[in-house]
């Protein structure tokens, strides 16, 4: 039945205009109302389905323990989840780390490195380092998702620190999984990068360190965080397999590494909703759909 | 249902622990941050003192 | 015995907000050396700038 085009059509056309996710809405909003939360169902709901936008943020929070399981215990925990970031903004702003017009990224990251031991004196203050410019890259995104400035430093901090936790280790090994993938799904664009040079150029610090912040526009690159914060890397590889098999016919007519590294790295923003979608199924394929629950 | 509470409250706990920790945090910057200013205070009045 | 628990519960966050609220004291306190240090270091600067 999956082979069916006019129902692949259909189901996408209707995913596209948002019938078929009035049944997935439902079966959420049956999650939520259980006290306490089950994580591990909502996690499986996430890696199978889009998250509503009216509720992602809230599961964003949960799967990543910002907010308990318990949904009576949510106003507290809230409460010193503000408190907290407040506590230390205003110590930033004492020590004159930060002002009134910082830049909300740059604050995000001073709280980020004081709660981590990693505030530098002021007096030796640097420009940020690579791994600091992964932070804001992912802090500028998610800016653009969450309108809270609480939520917003929280989603952050706890989207880099389960990152690097969970899938640390992972990492170095995403692309050589790339270049597994791809030759399924299309050796002679994988044997042109590999002649070309251009394989070990890829901008992978940007795919699978920044996870497609500021590489995806926000309403596609929030498709592929909902995977990665409900558990899973590997859709990474994949939304990296399907931009560079949409870009095939221009990839292959470029040998300049430099060029497609540069290319790649200044993606066009069309049809990345596609781009995104496509990864999924190409994820789904590979991997398998989670089963059990919902 | 003895658990369940037990897990509740393990969260807030973990909550509160984390505002808590994030304070002695603060505290060790702003330690660290005063520290500076006073020896670079020092240094000043004592060149102020040696130009005088 | 679940009253029990729960009492636990309530009293270790309790200790847990009263170690907070200390620690934030400190903080506070901190704070405003810092910006009193801010400012006598400030005063010191301008001076020496004028009398050189």
């Amino acid at each position: 039945m999956a082979d069916d085009p006019q129902r692949n059509f259909r189901s996408a056309y209707y995913e596209k205009v948002g019938f078929r996710g009035v049944e997935e809405k439902k079966s959420l909003e049956i999650l939520l109302k259980d006290n306490p939360l089950d994580v591990e169902k909502l996690s499986t709901f996430s890696q199978r389905f889009p998250l509503p936008s009216m509720y992602r943020i809230h599961v964003w929070k949960v799967l990543l323990g910002i907010l308990p399981p318990h949904s009576d215990s949510h106003a507290l925990v809230s409460r010193y989840r503000v408190e907290q970031f407040e506590d230390v903004s205003g110590a930033l702003t004492a020590m004159r780390f930060v002002h009134a017009s910082t830049p909300p990224t740059e604050l995000y990251l001073r709280v980020y490195q004081l709660e981590s031991r990693q505030l530098p004196r002021r007096s030796e203050l640097r420009p940020p380092d690579a791994e600091d410019e992964n932070f804001l890259a992912i802090a500028r995104a998610m800016e653009e998702i969450v309108d809270d400035p609480v939520d917003c430093y929280w989603l952050i901090r706890c989207f880099v620190n389960q990152f690097k936790h969970k899938f640390g280790d992972s990492i170095p090994h995403l692309p050589k999984s790339l270049e597994h993938f791809l030759s399924q799904e299309d050796a002679a664009l994988l044997a042109h990068l590999k002649t070309s040079g251009a394989l070990n150029s890829l901008p992978y610090c940007l795919w699978f360190r920044r996870c497609f912040a500021g590489c995806l526009p926000e309403s596609s690159l929030q498709r592929v965080w909902d995977k990665v914060i409900s558990g899973s890397c590997k859709i990474l590889v994949f939304v990296a397999v399907e931009i560079l098999l949409s870009y095939k016919i221009m990839l292959m007519g470029m040998s300049d590494p430099d060029g497609v590294y540069n290319f790649l790295s200044n993606m066009p923003q069309e049809n990345t909703d596609a781009i995104v979608s496509k990864a999924i199924d190409l994820w789904h394929k590979y991997c398998g759909t989670p089963m059990h629950s919902v | 249902f003895l658990e369940d509470v037990k897990a509740q409250a393990k969260g807030e706990l973990q909550a509160s622990e984390s505002r808590y920790q994030a304070q002695r945090r603060v505290t060790l910057a702003l330690q660290t941050e005063l520290l500076q200013l006073y020896s670079r205070l020092e240094t000043e009045e004592s060149s102020a003192t040696a130009s005088a």
